[in-house]
């Protein structure tokens, strides 16, 4: 087993994907000025969010809903409500964060990073296995309820609590709203509405470039990671960083243990494994910066985007592979 | 040219606020702002930049409002309510506008 | 034919194009913060008159230039100086509009509106329809005659004329010279003198991704039109959204009037009764806040792009499409 | 560090009439200013944005403009003959500035 | 509101000269300072525009950095020593700030 | 000879690349609005980069390293060392630059623009020209050595020297660690490890759009090219303009000169030719602002993008193409 684990790890990492990422991060290193343009970065993020929701609609239209879809979904749901709780724990445990502070990164650990999905999604196809469409509907749907437990956290722990009625009343609707989830949702039905056949009229968009565009997109996520490591140096406690490792390990268990009763492909497990395992760098960050002010945005950017991020797509989707193999065969 | 005295407002604030400030500006009877984009900086939180970013949350923006003296408390109250618990730059200062009738 | 045009409409609203289209207006609906950063929306448009202008001068190359193309540019240039003289007197007798009002938003609709044409042209290629390729040129030609005719309506009407000379002396220039009236002519020049080689290098840019680009760039014509539909309602007074919707069929059928004579293929009917359907919303507007600056452009915006563009996208085409078959055959 | 008396003018103005603007100062003998991008704003015609937007009819532009104070009046003319009959706002404050032989 | 004075500065450099500016300001013991971006302007070395520049050497950005009045001089020893040789602009402006313990 | 030349350069001429590059030019002299956004513009150049430097490393990995590439790489480095001093030998001849101007302007043509050598690649191409693949990383090698140089230059002639130390430090590592160079020189790496398993994946995204990608970014360079002619009027005097071009045919001889006892293909001739004939105008401008912030940039960018840009894509590189065949024949 560890000889396919260091195989399948050391194919990952000489992907152009994993290269293009180490490029980025140590363009940053060296602080070189390469840089894409803040309109280019949200353009690919757009760009993938719309060909991953789609070709996950259109998968889903193929093979119909059924059951197995629901309790996914669900499974998806509870376990992004649960995992911050379990994070927050482990966090107060291994760090000295803060409440507010833990609790805060603890929700980036219960959402999800779609890149890292892309990332998995990649590797499946590289080892031919096939994955559920709906995976991606799962994404969306974990997305969210980590940042509720999140505020709940901190509510229950008694920290400051002193938001404004005012300033908490859209951020439900905020955080349901938001732009990636509504795209991904949104590319999600209409690949499902308009099925094989709207497939066909934009595949050469969504389809064969989009490899290419996941590289330039983790050259800059490497670029930024590596930004964001070099002004947090100070951050990076030894717990935080153990942290960042374990968690994503834990997180990747749940989500194991979740699929194997669903009844999930190898393909799906690693997915939903791999989703428990991600950390949020996107939405998270955005609704904790109007949530929860008080919360460091460098300490959960860094674990999110400078620990857990690299260590899933290196090491950690190729351990999830295997264990999903094993505990599947 | 006749000019009239004004106040020129200047809020620097994190992205994911702009809204809920221009909200909070306009109910507080505001209804003149210009939103500039900010590219990065540097504060007691540390440098960012927006280079490459995707997510709001790391970046800024910056947003001008102009007026009347007599608006000014009115203005700061409701800023100082959103920018309160965040990080955040408000300066005010002096100036002349052209066509007071606007402000 | 009701049936027909029924399940063209139906197939249409069912295209990934128009369900873009939809995501985006029910975003912006929602309040989302999904939005396309202004330089990638600049990109997009790029892309797209890059494109479908260089493939009209392939075609045209391909086809030799003859008497018909002469004739269709030529009306197409009357069409763009006489439509906005019928819309006046339209908006004068349906709407409480200003003079100068009325003016700039009949300008609108002596003009074309580019992604129309491009969602009209998808459609007849869905049914295998051909169609003349310089339609392009003539979409060109009918971008800027409708300003002049918009100031003429001023003037004749009395309105405040206090435009300093100084400023009207660069407008025409302005607006013969548009970014996208120069970059659409001159890739169609490009495409003229390259021919089937030229495209031959380029073609997989500028053929096969296209609908995928269009599908992107029509979410975010969703996202701006509802925020704009947002920010007027109060304009929407029931007077111009009759007009609205009225106008375009009034338009189509001047051009299905004008296309018959000259002998254009159906396609060539549809596309030519699309562009005199549609308003423009990219170069009148422009051109109308530097010479008409009273006029207020929550009104036009909000007419061209918030109400007759959805109408032609969704039954504006299918009707056109259903109406030049039965006058062509 | 010795500094010298200058004003700021700053001018929101819409973006199709930028051109206008500073052909106007430059024709008014002011060669020095700066564009600043606007992403958006709020005024009596309402909220706007640029997200998205392709048309320049949308959108904004600050140009900032340092002067002696004696070059002021020129200013402030050539601008309000092109602000005049648009959208716009003009302000001016005062302010020192380094290196005074420049401007 | 409560306000207390402040100095605005605003310094209009080329961008390839923003690391080393800010590092200066930084070295200065300024660490407050927000970057704009600026899309073109005119002075003695003509009119440039950003559109389609690819190259970073014709652009500039504008660097605002408020700061109590004690701190001003400091700051703009540093930023002269960066901006001397180079094009550029630096000017100050009287403002108040809410919040001044941040500064 | 003359023929063959004559016919390469019309048919050159007449490429879409080489239209679209007239199509910006004609457009700003007409000051037409046409522009592309800035970070769109940078975009296209990550892309080409991207695209240029893993198609180069992929190719080495194909045929694997060996001496030539060796001894190309070092030919370049002394020939962009070299070069500029022949430059400024020549401009204090030719013109009435002051020392500083006059260095500014050498470095920049020891230095090589990237987009003029994917133009010249892609002259191979419709050729059926091979070349050798480490010629990606040859002109990464030249683009920094030649400022040192200029620097030298401004050292030796006793020009103000003002540059404080502090300044000085961080240049060198500035422009070896140069955006493009980084993203050039990583691509290749990148490419060369992944080999043509990483290029199949990422295929249709760098290979089929690449010439359509170029053509957009030629329409913007002719507009950024125009807009600095026309600026920049006053500063061309002849003796400038001769120097533009007749700088760029010496060094493609110094290129051919070292091309032959290496013996490069006639393909590889060709870009050694035209990498020494081609002059920066993305890294060296950068770099002279900070280092010599003295020399008027004007000159040296109206020289590099408004005359030798031009000069080469159109007439220079058949030129060379015709010198190397008939040194190699
Ligand atoms: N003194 C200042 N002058 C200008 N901008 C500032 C200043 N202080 C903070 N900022 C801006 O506000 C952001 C957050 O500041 P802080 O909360 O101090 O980290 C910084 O990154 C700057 O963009
Ligand atoms: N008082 C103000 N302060 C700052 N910007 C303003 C103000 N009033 C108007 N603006 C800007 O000018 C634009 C047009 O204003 P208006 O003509 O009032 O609609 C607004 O969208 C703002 O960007
Ligand atoms: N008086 C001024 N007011 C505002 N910006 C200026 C002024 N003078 C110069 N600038 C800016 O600084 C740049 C370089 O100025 P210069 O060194 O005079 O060519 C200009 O392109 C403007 O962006
Ligand atoms: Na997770
Ligand atoms: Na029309
Ligand atoms: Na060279």
């Amino acid at each position: 087993m560890l000889e396919t684990i260091v195989t399948l790890a050391v194919n990952n990492l000489l992907s152009p994907i994993i290269l293009f990422f180490v490029l980025g991060l140590a363009a940053s290193f060296l602080r070189s000025d390469l840089s894409v343009p803040e309109a280019a970065a949200k353009a690919l993020s757009i760009y993938l969010l719309f060909a991953i929701g789609f070709k996950g609609g259109v998968a889903v239209s193929d093979h119909g809903v059924d059951r197995m879809l629901i309790t996914t979904l669900l499974a998806g749901v509870v376990l992004s409500f649960a995992i911050p709780l379990i994070a927050f724990g482990l966090l107060r445990v291994m760090t000295r964060l803060s409440v507010i502070d833990a609790a805060a990164v603890a929700g980036h650990y219960g959402s999800i990073s779609i890149v890292t999905f892309v990332a998995a999604t990649s590797v499946l196809q590289s080892q031919g296995l096939a994955s559920e469409g709906y995976m991606v509907a799962t994404a969306a749907a974990m997305e969210a309820p980590a940042i509720l437990s999140a505020l709940w956290l901190v509510a229950r722990y008694g920290a400051v609590a002193g938001d404004s009625t005012g300033e908490r009343e859209g951020l439900l609707r905020e955080i349901l709203l938001n732009g990636s989830i509504v795209l991904l949702v949104g590319s999600f039905v209409i690949g499902m509405i308009t099925g094989k056949n709207g497939l066909k009229e934009i595949e050469s968009f969504i389809v064969s470039p989009f490899k290419g565009v996941l590289c330039l997109f983790l050259l800059d996520m490497g670029l930024v990671a590596g930004r964001g490591l070099r002004s947090a140096r100070d951050v990076l406690k030894p717990g935080l960083v153990a942290f960042g490792v374990v968690m994503p390990v834990l997180g990747s268990l749940l989500g194991l243990g979740a699929s194997l009763p669903i009844g999930l492909s190898v393909g799906g497990s690693v997915l939903l494994m791999t989703l428990c395992a991600s950390a949020s760098y996107i939405a998270v960050p955005a609704a904790m910066r109007v949530a929860l002010p008080e919360a460091n945005p460098s300490v959960y950017l860094t674990m999110s985007l400078g620990i857990t991020f690299p260590f899933n797509l290196t090491l950690g989707v190729p351990l999830y592979l295997t264990l999903a193999s094993l505990a599947g065969s | 040219m006749e000019t009239n005295k004004a106040k020129r407002v200047e809020i620097i604030i994190e992205a994911p606020m702009e809204g809920r400030l221009t909200d909070a500006l306009e109910a507080a009877g505001v209804t003149g702002f210009t939103v500039l984009p900010v590219l990065g900086g540097s504060g007691r939180s540390g440098r960012w930049s927006r280079e490459g970013q995707v997510s709001r949350a790391g970046g800024m923006v910056a947003v001008i409002s102009i007026v009347r003296p007599e608006r000014l408390d009115g203005l700061l109250e409701a800023a100082f309510k959103v920018v309160n618990r965040h990080i955040g730059v408000v300066s005010v200062s002096d100036c002349e506008v052209l066509r007071a009738e606007r402000f």
